[in-house]
């Protein structure tokens, strides 16, 4: 028995051949793979012919089904990737881009909102926010610099309140 | 006619492009940055040209390189497709200077629709209606001024612009200066130019523009109209025509108006003339025109039954377009989505990385105008436009449910689309009645992302255990598509 | 309306009519035999039922079976798309018997039309020209004595047949016995009927059939006309419309008359009644009624804006068609070539195998019925049609010009096609004027596949010494097409 | 430096690196390959862009270039199967398909051109005519037969005339 969490949704999952018992939600449901192709697979899931299409892209899986496309991150690093947005005192570039205005300096004291940097990306402006009151410890990219997705852009931290 | 043509863009326009010119007989010269060094419009053209860097100004933007391109491969006209040079005045004299043929307009019709604040003026001289704005204004204080006569809700638009870069509205006095100062920041990267002007929000209007053809020797005609209400970021993404709303009279005056502001300014070739219209009082305004091949140019095309794009081609060669007004008929109805990497649920934020798994929808009445293939990669330094889906049917309701039949076929992996977005936009019962307005999307639709259904997870868990348990990844070989272009390769060419 | 339609057929059709009902809504199943497991039509349908042994007499043709299948999986009505079952009067009464709705004319119409003698006869009566020739022969020596009545050249028929299955023209007596005998193997193997007859065979003909549509309250309508003289062993392999050579007064005559047969034996849902026309004399005969859906529909489709199986469905579901004959409306031009597996080179002879690689063509105007994918098998027990490419332009010689650009983008591997064959017919001056008869493929089209080019040697040679030099084979992945079904299937399932 | 046969084609072909030097016909080209995609390539002949699509297939090679598809059959295996088609003394199935008529015997003289033997395959008819005068040996396959691609059907030899 295998226990896999997508999100914040566990999965336990069964095999024997090509039939699986899945557990989810409390319910439990009999699947077979009928035929598997890479990135197509048919499934009768409690006899309900389903088809999904599935591409593993690191620790995320792309997955189409009912012609809907969900990414579903792999549990640990979903896990993580929630908390660094909480309690993170890191602003990092969500895209790849090009810094267009730097609004604040190392030591500045911001405002929960307060734009401190502008990117431009795919001919579109993001701006960054301050995620709550605090004070600028480091601004890590200047205006012009072309920036990687996830790249640190700027530390702060909360004020003491 | 031309023998070689050099096509100034990439993705899906510039395929696009180079089918027409395939089926004219005409050889086609593509040019690329370093960053689409693989990108499909360069496996369609019979040449393709590298002109710099990934950045559009090394590159798409770079005047010299592509005429220089041009002289090289002996292309004797430039298509300059929509975006990038596609409405540069100097553009289009420099590529007449050095000998070549301009697919489109004349520079002198360019320029005139080029300044916003300019041909505003000119319309009205010329008799057509123009929401009450003010132009030609330099320092804060006098946008402030402006901006405090004129009331909010407003407009800011970029004089040099077009496509809504550079839009944005003010809802109060307080965000003015900001706003400004963005709008100026895009404007300026956009368009080289950071001049604004304000504009009177009218609320609940609708975007409702005519596709106009001319050729050189005077005759000019419109193709009927395409609505362009469903927007997000002041951008299109679903377009339509006929539209659902406009009454026959209303057709045709705003279709003589259409005519009527291309003569002011000598129009000949393929441009727009966009209006807001008033619902409530049937009122239409002149916003701007185009002066080129339009993005949603193709559900005119399914209308009307004509290739706008070798009309194009052939005006430009000096051909007469043989169309009266008269001749031109419509039949059933045309819908096209566009397919962005953009994520609805984070803002329309663009979404990068290469496409692990690509299906396209493919059937009676679907054309798909696609610029990418399984494989690809979507950058970061264009336009996030993967594609367009366009569908004909015999009626309006036929085509919505054509093209939801389409989208739910059309499966992308690797990056994230707004296909589940548009499902959405489609099945409304305000999109279904056709009583969009432009303000639509951003502040009556309410959009989530469907939560993931059992199935989804069921599927990731199955594909996960056999890639677990067999120790290879199920779904891997996606990612090596083998007519994905340039995977194998880069093993190859070691 | 049906909620599912049950598709009693295989290849592009049955993959054509799943998107049909998707677009309306209906849930679809497939029925497949044992030969067709991995099939592209098993796998757009909703649900797919094993029916049979890959011989048709086990599965496609077994009615018991497929109207099993229909029961089991809840079908409301079964469309039976064109050969197999769809013109088999038998199966229509068995369906209805079965409480189900057949998506198709009347079972006694399908019988009046079936018998070819027959309904010769009866269509004189109804006052439509006939092509002379004699029915209700039994012995040999009836045969002899009618020919030589008649003279040559002449044709054997098939009376209960259609699509020229076990046509042959006998141009002297002493063929005539045992093209005879070939003829009856033919139809009984075929239809289950053995039965000839013979009819004045008339040089330089042109084949041009009248497409019906009629619904269930008497209301009945032609769709303009089809050109399908392009033909080799007396099967079309490309079809137009409008026809070339038909003048406006011939049409409404010919339109006439196809409604007039049709009415004649009450007819409704789709029909195609086909002529003869001299043109030497502009005189037109009634050649035989089809009763059911047309391959090439799909020309008149484009030619129309109508969706055909789309009003197949709503006409067996009892609604009314609502156009009146001034209603509908020609636009442009379309031409349809039937994409086959097989060699040009050796007598048309079918060819088997894997689809190594399959590119299929796309954009504006281009439209694409397939029934085959990647990595999907061409087996020997069924038709070898793979697709139907159909485009539609302004005019004829754009259609061509795009059919033309279409088919060099179209890449099959694995088995022989006709492409290149199409190809030559497409750029011979005899089918740019529009002046082919039903004979000339065979007795005036001279083709040889073109020599091999230097660059196709190169391109072989370099492929050839990669994968020598690497160990592995350079395109050898096209072979496990990652989206091809299946192949790694294999490997899974262990 | 390889020497290649594709039907009576003979190429020569040296590589170093991603160039060729090519002789075809007393004809020798440089050829370089820009890009090779699994099934596709990129060719640089004397300077001219060329695409070709590529599938391997058993002892053939399937080509498509400019708009035109051509299977090349290997060096050997074509040399040998032209010979077996002009000398042989045995028919075997074009196809697969179904034996629809056998009109002779073992020992039966018969005429060059005559139908031995006739199959059914896709809905059509495929006779099979003596390739010279002859005598049949033996027949291998009867009425109603399936039969596959390649499969002896008839032996005969040349009647001594």
């Amino acid at each position: 028995m295998s226990r896999l969490l997508f999100g914040d949704a566990p999965v336990e999952i069964t095999s024997s051949g090509r039939a699986y018992s899945v557990s989810l939600d409390d319910r439990l449901g009999q699947v077979e793979l009928v035929e598997a192709d890479q990135g197509r697979m048919l499934l009768l899931i409690d006899g309900r012919r389903v088809v999904a299409y599935v591409s593993p892209d690191g620790s995320s899986v792309w997955v189409t089904t009912g012609g809907r496309t969900f990414r579903l991150k792999k549990s640990i690093t979903a896990a993580r990737s929630a908390a660094s947005h909480d309690a993170s005192s890191e602003l990092a570039a969500p895209m790849p881009g090009q810094v267009r205005a730097v609004n604040v300096n190392a030591g500045d004291a911001v405002t929960k909102g307060q734009v401190l940097m502008v990117l431009e990306a795919m001919k579109m402006e993001i701006r960054l926010h301050a995620p709550f009151d605090g004070q600028i410890s480091s601004v890590e990219a200047g205006v012009g610099q072309t920036v990687e997705r996830e790249q640190l852009l700027i530390r702060l931290h909360r004020r003491d309140s | 006619m031309f023998s070689t043509i050099l096509i100034a863009n990439r993705g899906e326009i510039a395929v696009r492009i180079a089918r027409a010119c395939k089926e004219l007989g005409i050889h086609t010269v593509a040019v690329y940055s370093e960053a689409d060094r693989h990108a499909l419009h360069t496996q369609v053209a019979d040449e393709a040209v590298l002109i710099g860097g990934p950045q559009p100004g090394e590159s798409y933007l770079n005047i010299e390189r592509v005429i220089a391109a041009a002289k090289e491969t002996d292309a004797e006209a430039i298509h300059p497709g929509y975006g990038f040079l596609s409405e540069n005045a100097e553009f289009a004299e420099a590529v007449q200077a050095a000998g070549l043929t301009f697919i489109g307009p004349p520079p002198s019709a360019i320029r005139a629709m080029g300044d916003k604040a300019e041909s505003k003026l000119r319309m009205q001289r010329a008799g057509l209606p123009i929401i009450p704005g003010a132009q030609n204004l330099n320092s804060d204080s006098d946008f402030v001024a402006a901006a405090r006569a004129m009331g909010f809700p407003l407009l800011i638009k970029a004089s040099a612009g077009g496509g809504g870069k550079g839009m944005r509205t003010v809802t109060e006095a307080g965000d003015l200066l900001e706003e400004l100062e963005a709008a100026r920041r895009v404007a300026l990267s956009a368009f080289g130019d950071d001049r604004l002007l304000l504009e009177k929000y009218i609320e609940a209007a609708q975007h409702i523009e005519f596709q106009v053809f001319g050729d050189q020797h005077g005759h000019l005609v419109h193709l009927f109209e395409r609505e362009c209400s469903v927007q997000r970021r002041h951008q299109k993404i679903i377009e339509e025509t006929p539209s659902p709303l406009l009454t026959p009279e209303l057709r045709e005056k705003m279709g003589q108006a259409a005519v009527i502001a291309a003569g002011v300014v000598g129009y000949y070739n393929a441009g727009t003339v966009e209006f807001l219209v008033d619902p409530a009082t049937s009122q239409f305004y002149f916003l701007e025109m185009n002066a080129r091949l339009q993005v949603e140019h193709a559900v005119t095309e399914l209308l009307t039954g004509l290739d706008l794009v070798q009309w194009q081609i052939r005006i430009a060669a000096g051909e007469r377009f043989p169309f009266q007004q008269e001749d031109v008929t419509r039949r059933g109805h045309a819908i096209e989505c566009r397919i962005y990497a953009e994520d609805p649920a984070s803002g329309f934020l663009p979404s990068t990385g290469g496409l692990l798994q690509l299906l396209e929808p493919r059937g009676p009445g679907i054309r798909l105008d696609s610029g990418v293939a399984a494989g690809g990669e979507v950058s970061h330094y264009y336009d996030p436009l993967l594609a367009k889906l366009i569908v004909h049917a015999e009626d309006r309701s036929s085509a919505i449910r054509r093209i939801q039949a389409a989208l739910r076929d059309y499966v992308v992996h690797g990056v994230v689309t707004n296909i589940d977005f548009l499902q959405d936009v489609l099945a409304d019962p305000d999109f279904q009645d056709g009583s969009v307005s432009t303000g639509w999307v951003e502040s009556l639709f309410e959009w989530r992302p469907s939560a993931v259904p059992a199935d989804a997870l069921i599927a990731a868990a199955v594909a996960e255990l056999n890639a677990l348990s067999s120790g290879s990844q199920l779904a891997g070989a996606a990612e090596t598509d083998p007519f994905s272009p340039w995977k194998s390769a880069k093993g190859f060419r070691n």
